[in-house]
């Protein structure tokens, strides 16, 4: 954990030993790239392609389509050890890997397996346990959700109260859990549960493998005010869990999950998929009319655009450095804290330009044209549509997986020790 | 000088404010919005018995012969209710159309009419090219024997499947974006040639596009001077944007009081989340926006009947300004502090958030507004 | 004090009962700015009015012969009780005449006699300290600083530690104060001192006035790193104070100090002057080229402008609104902690813009060109010396007062009750 | 890919770290800033010895034909350390005005002297009606025989009275502000015709206005071609951008680190200002600012070797931009966290907040390179 002399350490160490500071590729890594770029451009299926373009809904085959392509390629798990099915790239490759599944437009990878339950599996899970949910998860048999955030516990996850009371050789679990995306596709859940009751706040919780099939697991959809239905409230009715599904030791699962958040580093800015969104405000300023030129050609929101895109390559070559220093061998304290806070802020900086860029057209509401299967006519320009519900959707990202606010009080704490 | 509220004002301000309190609950807002009509036709009729959409029709035509800081004042309320009636179109839009338009003739036909409840009025205004600029008219207006033949498309027609008369902007002279050769027309609902697509829009309300396809209306049809309407346009799309201010003045407050309340109550970490200093200092933030924008959507108010033209342009610019950045300001922010909770469909705040939204860019959005006032002097 | 309903109140009670809202001037009112402003005209010295509209430095002098004209026109103290010395004007009158005071370009008249001391002195004073410090402080024969900020007690007041002892007839104070703006022409200190250490922090506090030219007052100044010299240390070494000059009771200093606190709110935002110099800012915008053509004519520019004018308007008409509630006899709360943060922070912004319009010619560093009686050449444009030295004092003014952090900090707590 | 240092480069950043920190106090930067030559000439004598002066400098010429990235560095701390030398104008922008536009004897006389701290360079660019823009140029120099005639007035040259030679831009065809027609000229110091008026800089530094009179120069005075100097000119002060931004990154983090330390040990209200969650987080915003611009700055180094042209100005336009309002924003918060304190003369705070609001409007202010950046597509 790095203090005070972060000024001096962390990002500062510029680590490694090479002969040069070289911000082009070399041949291998380009080699690695144009491999990764032909495999998208080859596999993906058109349709999902145009939905990721141009911000439509996915549904469940979507993702999972995606999923298994990689999966058969082997790819599904860079993040992983090679021995379960990880694919060995250093942390450059990663990064161009995360680069081009943003640029080549195709679904997000839906992180709870491989992103956040896997790695927890692997490194505190049984034997039994790896064997049994890695592969499924590679090969997204199974899809995941996370159980953390309660209706009376959000930032402050420790004070949750869904209980877990062990019978015997099972866990009989009671409680809620709330804004689980994705509950309503997902096969299992992993969830932090209270095993301990007298035990001080962070002690006493278990991090417990909940199938979302048990008897006693019910579902309610949230609906979102963008319209949107992908997040959920799970609740837990006498829900029977074998002994087995639990991670480690029980009341340590606290631990666990302190592992799992900020575990995940590459690809947690979303630079590439903002580059990405970036390219489409000025695509679609380029076809929205003001006074009779390209918008595109106004250099009030030429600069606007460029003020964004300058704050992005800020955090771009700050991610590479992060990269690189890891590439080298250095550990790492808050920066997932950081290019979380920063990616989130521009992400949705890049949605405030795409609502300006279409003016009026931000008004009609008309939910059936980003959902599967419209062919009426537009009312307006056909890309208008779905930017408005993304505008308002991608509010969760500065308050999801710990808000912003929370990430800046991990980096006051852990990077400067305040 | 006197920047308070008269004593009928404030009469106005609490019969407003108590019916939104006491019959504008958001689970029945959100009914009506999702009826066939899209508003509720008895508040309709209870907005004409109380005087309402007379503010801006003088006594001869039946109304109160109000000014625009009455209208201020209902719309404020309106904005803390999300309603969703049509007010802004047919009794603000609609008589200001009809005053700085009309003939003695069409005024004496509709005024009445709209304070009455009986007319409801929508403006075309936009196009798809024509972004913000009220100039930007390519709708043809084309003189055939006594009359005119209309064609074009006017887009984005706020609450224009329920009007009667619809009125549009249209070109009978000069180039496109030229100030001179734009004539206004109202067109009955029914007129052939007109057709409309309606849908709702994300703020709960209703829009339309609206086709013009030799489309048939008599001279008497023309508002105003032909050529000339450009100056009477500015004039009544002012009117809409100091009431879309004070609508907007009434839900920031409303997101303000919300997101407050919600500090106060939320517990995390053992304590009330309003004790966390960076919220705090968030909210003192939220507090101030909606305090100056208050003000400068009354100012704006005031300057609408009282400056003249230059004068006028500057402080409704301003206003728009104002409270598009404090808008978005405190609409994304009461969403955050209220956490994942802010993004639900059952909460009012991102109802709020999304009406607040719409506002920036109904009218011209800020950046359109910060170049109009700079331009201004 | 209002609490949590202040969405519904304070601000938002546009209070009084006329005929209609007006933002034009009644002629009552036209006529007495036409005759403050013809009064200004008249008698402000042509050489100070030329040092303000060129933000040189004011000595001495300057302000007290301004002060002096004042005086004798009987409108020093617009503030005071008509008793005292006051001018019985009404709340919006003050406003026009603190307006035409900026736009005329007198200097600021010296808060902490007028301002300051006198309210104290009137509400909690003697009728033998009013009889002796109130004419005097109308006249500017007495001068006034202010005692309270110490080495180790800034924002925490209350912390202080000089100390007072009673000794018979006197008491001996031992201390030091710090950032005493102006103690180098101060006649008289308002200080508060503990007189009672074993009391909690802010009780045992009192109100003294002390005579700067006693035995053991040594004053030291601090230079600013904009190169200024207005700010300064006071030390005091057994000073020996009359009990007389002891306001109200004994260990109740703190809350005449409070009174204080937010007793100004007239002017207090500085809109007035805010508007003179983003005049200022248009004006010499208009002077400075950009590819050849006026800089002011350069669109941006204009908009940047713009937005800094669209916000002191924002400020202006809310300074109204409190000013007409004043009026219609509303009592307020913490609406000069608005003003105060709100004002300084456009002050700042305009000093900002005054910067950016001279380019490079706030490199040079010619102290002696902003100083009384310098006639030689100026380096670049005459009114670019002061400029940069304006941008690094103008910092001072989110600090000095209680920092803009504590202006947020009171409003969080008096105005939304957390 | 390696965005990381070099063994070689750490090493240099050690020692140059080592210097500041132990020999470069504060007070006596203050002495040496407050002395005739406004900087150490003993200190010179020993970047020379230490190969600082010869980074840019090839081996033939003396130096160490190293890279913008190790220039970046020795600025960092440079700027840490609040720097007087004259170091930029003669080790960066005298050395890249001679790689760029130096003929072989231009190069073979001045370049081992710059190595070898024999000879100060300056650079006279602007003017003062040009602002940040290096075509707007009205210097004339008028060819007369063999040689030139120079007269006109450049503005703010940084360095020149301490300089041995002074490069200056002139006009010697087009109309003013027209890319083509401008030319380089090298000029010594004691030219007759030549005059300075120096004065002080607010940060500390030394700058002249500089005077020519019927300066008359030789044919071998011409720096690059006659006429086509502006892509050396850009290329120089892109150079000159680089460098100021990694200076600006040395001060922020100084600064950075100052406040953190004043809000750890600062008490009031009973602990340490610290442990104020606002202040907490405004550092947050600090310390993230700082790092998001030195990635920036050691990008656009990078780039300033290794790119071609247009990526090159994008990548150096993008580093000002970001540098320019992430070092307004430090400084400021800076002064403002420390309170009163941060006022004062005495501590180092004010003193890296002036140099940080003078290296804004160095090579062009935030706005001048956002437009650049924006229109460079």
């Amino acid at each position: 954990m790095v203090t005070a002399t972060a000024f001096n350490s962390t990002l500062n160490q510029l680590a490694g030993a090479s002969l040069t500071m070289d911000l082009t590729l070399s041949d291998k890594e380009r080699a690695f790239q144009a491999q990764v770029r032909a495999f998208i451009a080859e596999r993906l299926p058109a349709h999902i392609k145009r939905k990721v373009e141009d911000s439509l809904q996915l549904v469940k085959e979507d993702y999972v389509s995606w999923q298994k392509i990689l999966y058969e390629r082997g790819w599904m798990a860079p993040n992983w050890p090679k021995q379960y099915g990880g694919t060995g790239w250093t942390p450059i490759e990663r990064y161009l890997f995360e680069e081009e599944l943003a640029l080549g437009s195709t679904p997000r990878i839906i992180p709870f397996g491989v992103a956040m339950v896997g790695p927890v599996i692997i490194e505190f899970g049984s034997e039994a346990q790896k064997q049994r949910f890695l592969p499924r998860i590679l090969s997204s048999e199974d899809l995941w959700c996370q159980g953390y955030s309660e209706p009376g516990a959000g930032s402050d996850l420790a004070s949750l109260t869904t209980r877990a009371r062990r019978d015997g050789e099972h866990y009989i679990v009671n409680g809620a859990k709330t804004w689980t995306t994705m509950a309503h596709y997902a096969d299992w859940i992993f969830c932090l549960v209270r095993t301990d009751s007298a035990a001080k706040k962070q002690e006493g919780i278990s991090f417990l493998l909940i199938d979302m099939h048990s008897p006693g697991v019910s579902v309610r959809p949230i609906r979102t005010f963008d319209g949107a239905e992908e997040i959920n409230e799970v609740y837990f009715d006498d829900v029977s869990v074998p002994a087995e599904n639990l991670v480690g030791e029980e009341n340590k699962g606290w631990t666990y999950a302190k592992f799992l958040l900020g575990h995940e580093r590459t690809g947690i800015a979303g630079v590439a998929r903002s580059k990405k969104q970036l390219a489409r405000v000025k695509e679609l300023a380029a076809r929205e009319l003001c006074d009779g030129k390209p918008l595109l050609e106004e250099q009030r929101f030429r600069e606007k655009i460029a003020a964004v895109e300058i704050e992005l390559m800020a955090l771009e070559y700050t991610n590479l450095r992060i990269v690189c220093a890891e590439q080298a061998g250095e550990t790492m304290a808050a920066e997932s804290s950081i290019l979380k806070f920063r990616g989130t802020e521009l992400q949705q900086a890049i949605t405030e330009l795409l609502l300006e860029v279409i003016g009026y057209y931000a008004h009609p509401n008309v939910p059936q044209a980003i959902a599967q299967g419209w062919n009426e006519e537009p009312i307006g320009p056909a890309y208008a549509a779905s930017i408005a519900p993304l505008y308002f959707n991608w509010r969760k990202t500065s308050i999801y997986g710990g808000t912003n606010e929370i990430q800046k009080n991990i980096i006051a704490k852990m990077v400067l020790g305040l | 000088m006197d920047f308070t509220f008269t004593l009928e004002q404030k009469l106005l301000k609490e019969n407003v404010e108590r019916f939104i309190a006491n019959e504008y609950t958001f689970d029945k807002r959100r009914a009506w919005a999702h009826s066939e009509l899209g508003f509720s036709r008895e508040h309709w009729t209870r907005f004409a018995e109380l005087g309402w959409l007379g503010i801006d029709v003088t006594e001869e035509h039946g109304g109160l012969g109000g000014s625009a800081v009455e209208q201020a004042i209902l719309m404020e309320a309106f904005g803390r209710g999300l309603v969703v009636e049509p007010y802004l179109t047919t009794a603000v839009l609609g008589t200001a159309l009809l005053h700085h338009g009309g003939s003695i003739q069409q005024k004496q036909t509709l005024l009445p009419a709209i304070a009455a409840g009986e007319s409801l009025i929508a403006f075309g205004f936009a196009e798809s090219q024509s972004r913000y600029h009220l100039a930007d008219v390519t709708t043809i207006a084309r003189k055939d024997g006594d009359g005119f033949v209309l064609n074009g498309t006017k887009s984005v027609v706020f609450n224009a499947a329920g009007a009667d008369t619809i009125v549009v902007s249209t070109r009978t002279g000069g180039a496109s974006r030229d100030d001179h050769g734009i004539s206004l027309f109202l067109i009955e609902r029914q007129t052939p040639g007109l057709a409309l697509r309606e849908y709702a829009t994300v703020d709960g309300g209703r829009a339309a596009e609206l086709l013009l396809n030799d489309a048939r209306v008599g001279a008497d049809a023309v508002l105003g001077n032909i050529d000339n309407a450009l100056p009477v346009i500015e004039r009544v799309i002012d009117a809409g944007i100091v009431a879309v201010c004070a609508e907007a003045v009434g839900i920031m407050a409303a997101l303000c009081q919300a997101t407050l309340d919600y500090l106060k109550t939320r517990q995390q970490f053992g304590r009330p989340i309003g004790e966390f200093q960076v919220l705090q200092h968030r909210m003192v933030d939220m507090y101030v926006a909606c305090e100056l924008s208050r003000s400068m959507a009354y100012m704006a108010a005031v300057k609408l009947d009282d400056a003249e033209a230059t004068e006028r342009r500057r402080a409704v610019s301003a206003a728009k300004v104002q409270i598009g950045r404090a808008g978005r300001f405190i609409g994304q922010q009461a969403v955050q502090l209220h956490g994942a909770m802010g993004m639900t469909d059952e909460l009012a705040v991102g109802h709020y958030f999304k009406r607040l939204t719409m506002i920036e860019s109904t009218f011209g959005d800020a950046d359109y507004h910060l170049q109009r006032f700079a331009n201004s002097e």
